[in-house]
């Protein structure tokens, strides 16, 4: 279609309320999640992305669905945006049997590999070599994919990210590796665990383009990540993309988050991304009443779907060990 | 005698050895201000300051490194992994470093260092966040594999650990941290090395480890008010076992059953066996000695599958009646 | 029957699979030109090119991420670790990624990868290059552990595990690779999960991995001459481990010795003794089964230091002549 | 004593004849273990540094004694400079109980911790987590002590590399990380496993400063590590040195040499640092003479110590496994 019909020459009207539409979704899930936990309906942890609802809708809408998606433990915005459907994903997260992964994996580890969203992963970086491999599958297949591989401003100081984005870079790798800089890796602060000012810049330790972008812009994101495939399709390897934004929760439900301020907070929730997207693709309050509403059918939908769904029979148990 | 919790006892022993001994230092991710995950450092970069409370990036493996490095040039440094399971990322450090070094070096350095690794399933965390790992390391020649189940244990042996000249592992467990028990006030070391029977009986011999040790005694309760009296013994630490306890009580009731968490194949219920039938309580054997172990899976996040991947109580009593009714 | 090295065998298995399934690759340090460190691959990168033959940098958690990512993806990877010893820089991902990925996302994906780990003391390559590590695995469920003792072995079972689906860790001896014995030259499996009996006796049972097999069998004809008949069980894969022919051997002979390499502590050993214990074997055994393996120490670098580190044949024919004429 | 005794200001003349006396013993040393080996008088295998000698007199002659040195599998050299006494290295070489590790650790792991040289280390990179623990160890105790870190270029993709580093960063750590490219890492090239000119370049990615120098020169590495080291005793953290050099044999003695040239070789034998130090130095072909006879005579006398020593007794097997 026509450039000037595209809402900053990227999204159509509808595609934009889309994006917008699994923003509010996204959040919408992640607070009512909370009120489940509170509720004890669901056990273990979980990691919310409240606040960082850019980045996941920006990148996802960046690449097709033959690509690759490897998500993080806080990427249940990644999830949706990837396409994932909200009933099998609430069902896994209490544990169901019609959950993504049949209840075996929960939040940390929900996965969909028949549509290439590789899963989210439950140790920081634990996605970066597996991503080495999904590029070196990509290259040998000669298929053009690429691999969108998240991961947190904490992973970066990690060995894996290390070897990984090496070997990536020296194999020419379609990667698009996007660390979703937000500021904290649990009580640690960004300028406490690193010495410069962008994670970006360690791009320059392998030779490959590096690029820091606001993370609570969704352009801003979608165009990094676009930028990024194009290279990667084009066998100019892999990009590191460092998105700047900040996690509004807690880091876990056990987090009395006493190494930051409640003002800090509050300066960064005035810069709440889903607003201030509502506003550049120009929707009005009336919309978006409509869109919440939507999203709180949806929610009260697959609610009932996930408490109404079997838990795993216990005859089960050790299905999925081997193949 | 005054009461703590497991993780209580642990901070304690900590903050008297930071007292006392200024080459003791702690350094794992988020053990400062946020306490650690499990909070057993709580306050003490408050009372220490962070040159001896060290908040690491997440870099496992140089935390590992951090420990064997202070230790070989006179620290005594205690690391620590978040979760057990990320001991995946220090292996080499801890296998190829901190186990070998002394004797590489023909006996001339050592490396006092302990690992402190809170393991075990039952909180939901599913697979990469609930393991069970310690047999690996009662593998590695030169490591020391430490697994208190009580409060007082755990300071006890903490306290010991520290104190000793070899890298120790040491297993915390999740699950435990908030069971209470006496604790005494002063600093006090438990032997590295000496099992501990924490029931008698004359019926059957359990020998379980960390919080299938609680496991049992709960279940020999039960089998109690059947007129089964097991005897339950805790090792406490895995390498080196201390045989002697169990050989004795198995040559009193003849039975034996081991329990552990980790998965039963490899696990450390193997070489309890093998210790066993390789000593004078073979003879005395009236039943093969079985294992009760967690199954042969990951750990699985929804709840009742992850309690049934775990030897349970009632697990326990079954395995047990089998055993001493001859019925397996 | 033609005859080949154990490294033969294994180059023609890897070398028939890149030929007849283009999903299979390589990836290792120095795999290329210089056709590994032990020249495995000799000159497969040659002939298949450098894209299904990868060169890697030092990067051990990354290889093992290139066979995840990979195997997730369609392929089928083939991975080499130069010695078994640094497969401590990839835990990570073979423990919580490989094993788990399957189970975690709820069956629905699979992860067909083989990483190759060359192993084992009596090259003189001292504590942190002479490492037997492979019981770790055998207690990582999700896991398979495969490790040959013969050529013949050697190229069925290599072939099988990249047949398989699961995430396969193959364990080969750096003091097999010269050795000699008659292997087919069309593709063949040999089953996942299948003991093997390489030698039959009525007196006494002996269950030995990798190059104690050899020393075992070499044992056994020792023995034959002081007319002790000993029947050598060589499992092959050690998790699935195939416990019927073990069994049904010590039934017969009530006598079993299990030998292995690696350390003794926390090892192989234990699971056989465990297993053997709980079956139905167990009522037959006139003699406590023992254990026959490495001291629990490093690898020292002094070639005697080393030599008597690991068990060698006279001492596998002195602890089952003890073991037949009841002393111990 | 005033600077213009001093050649290029830096050594006294006896002192710059130690390093060349060290530099010749070095290269006689290993030429020696050679013959030994082929004669199978040792077993395992052995790295040797011919050609890459200038290195470890540079830096050891940089620091003092009571700072710490941490080694690699290449480092007969950097033992010597250290200070490390040839007989004992000898009837380490050969297992005997006259060993440095009493014949337990060999050449890949000879240490005198009582001298700080925490040792070789067969593992790539393996004194890199480790020398972050060396500097806490300094920076608590308050000693102002530096910890020169050896590795090579292959040593450099490591995750334990970036680990170490970044946490040496951060923490302000007086170490001193001097990375000796020698060109391979076994059979791999410098430039196919990196995709930068300058390993010294990935000093950014912390914060640190880096600098190549050429690792032939004596002076060079000298100069740098002295630089390091003054930054480090100041409490200005840690410095990534690279120094550029070439491994003339192969990497082990089971290296055919298939992934170079003669000529590339022949080439960099023209860059002998041992004649080139020398002539700096002034010292004459006579004098170069009477230093090889010199070297001729203790190497003979190591080996026959050697050689009459004890093998270690088994009876001692299982000693040092624990303390
Ligand atoms: C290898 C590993 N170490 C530690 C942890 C515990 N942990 C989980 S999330 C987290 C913080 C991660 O920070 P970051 O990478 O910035 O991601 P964020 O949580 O901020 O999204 C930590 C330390 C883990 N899961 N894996
Ligand atoms: C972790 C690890 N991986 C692989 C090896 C095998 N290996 C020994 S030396 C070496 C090459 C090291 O290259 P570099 O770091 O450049 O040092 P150099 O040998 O060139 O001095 C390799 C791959 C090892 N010892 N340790
Ligand atoms: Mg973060
Ligand atoms: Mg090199």
């Amino acid at each position: 279609m026509e450039k000037e019909k595209l809402i900053e020459g990227v999204y159509t009207p509808e595609e934009a309320r889309h994006l917008l539409y699994i923003m509010i979704l996204t959040r919408a899930f992640e607070e009512n999640a909370e009120e489940m936990y509170a509720l004890g309906k669901v056990h273990g942890t979980m990691h919310l992305s409240i606040g960082q609802e850019a980045i996941p809708v920006g990148a996802s809408s960046a690449i097709t669905r033959d690509d690759y998606l490897l998500n993080t433990h806080r990427g249940h915005g990644h999830f949706l945006a990837w396409g994932g459907d909200l009933k099998h994903m609430m069902a896994e997260f209490l544990g169901k049997e019609t959950g993504y992964c049949r209840g075996r994996g929960g939040s940390m580890h929900i996965a969909d590999v028949d549509s290439n969203n590789l899963g989210a992963n439950g140790v920081v970086a634990g996605n970066l070599p597996i991503s080495v491999g999904v590029g070196l599958s990509i290259k040998i297949r000669k298929t053009k994919q690429v691999a969108l591989t998240l991961f947190g401003d904490g992973a970066a100081n990690e060995g894996a990210f290390h070897e990984a984005l090496n070997m990536a870079s020296i194999w020419n790798l379609p990667i698009i590796y996007l660390c979703e800089n937000n500021q904290y890796a649990m009580s640690t602060p960004f300028d406490y665990a690193f010495k410069i000012e962008e994670i970006s810049s360690r791009a320059g330790s392998y030779g490959i383009k590096g690029v820091t972008v606001d993370g609570n812009d969704v352009f801003a994101v979608n165009k990094a990540v676009r930028d990024a495939a194009n290279r990667a399709r084009k066998g100019n390897g892999p990009t590191l993309i460092e998105a700047i934004t900040y996690r509004w929760r807690g880091h876990s439900k056990s987090d009395r988050q006493a190494y930051r301020t409640r003002e800090e907070v509050k300066e960064w929730m005035k810069k709440d991304p889903i607003p201030r997207f509502a506003a550049k693709i120009g929707v009005t309050d009336k919309e978006m009443e409509k869109i919440k509403q939507q999203v709180k059918q949806d929610i009260q939908a697959a609610v009932e779907y996930a408490e109404n769904s079997p838990e795993p029979d216990l005859s089960t148990i050790l299905e999925g060990v081997y193949a | 005698m005054r009461e703590l919790t497991y993780r209580e006892a642990l901070y304690e022993a900590l903050d008297q050895s930071m007292k006392e001994d200024e080459r003791v230092f702690l350094i794992g991710e988020d053990i400062g201000v946020y306490g650690g995950a499990f909070g057993v450092s709580a306050d003490l970069q408050k009372k220490y300051g962070r040159d001896r409370v060290i908040d690491s990036p997440i870099s496992e493996a140089g935390i590992a490194g951090a420990c064997v490095g202070s230790a070989i040039t006179g620290m005594r440094p205690v690391g620590e992994i978040m979760f057990s399971d990320f001991v995946v990322l220090c292996m080499e450090q801890l296998v190829l470093q901190a186990a070998k070094i002394r004797f590489m070096f023909g006996g001339k350095a050592k490396v006092p260092m302990v690992l402190r690794l809170p393991g075990g399933s039952g909180t939901g965390a599913a697979a990469q966040h609930s393991g069970s790992y310690e047999n690996w390391f009662v593998h590695v020649p030169g490591l020391k594999v430490v697994m208190p189940s009580t409060p007082y244990d755990a300071k006890g042996l903490l306290l010991a650990a520290i104190a000793d000249d070899n890298p120790v592992m040491f297993f915390e467990n999740k699950l435990l941290y908030k069971t209470k028990g006496p604790v005494p006030e002063e600093m006090y070391t438990l032997p590295i090395g000496k099992s501990n029977v924490v029931r008698e009986g004359k019926d059957v011999t359990i020998v379980a480890t960390s919080v299938e040790v609680i496991r049992s005694l709960e279940a020999a309760d039960k089998l109690a008010e059947e007129g089964i009296e097991a005897e339950v013994i805790d090792p406490r630490t895995l390498n080196p076992l201390d045989m002697e306890p169990i050989t004795k009580s198995i040559i009193k009731t003849g039975k034996a059953l081991v329990v552990h968490e980790a998965a039963k194949t490899g696990g450390f219920g193997g070489e309890v066996v093998a210790r066993i039938i390789e000593s004078e309580a073979f003879a005395y054997l009236d039943a093969p000695v079985r294992r009760l172990a967690g199954l042969d899976m990951p750990i699985p996040y929804n709840r009742n599958l992850e309690y049934h991947a775990a030897p349970q109580v009632e697990n326990i009593v079954e395995e047990t009646r089998k055993l001493v009714q001859g019925v397996y």
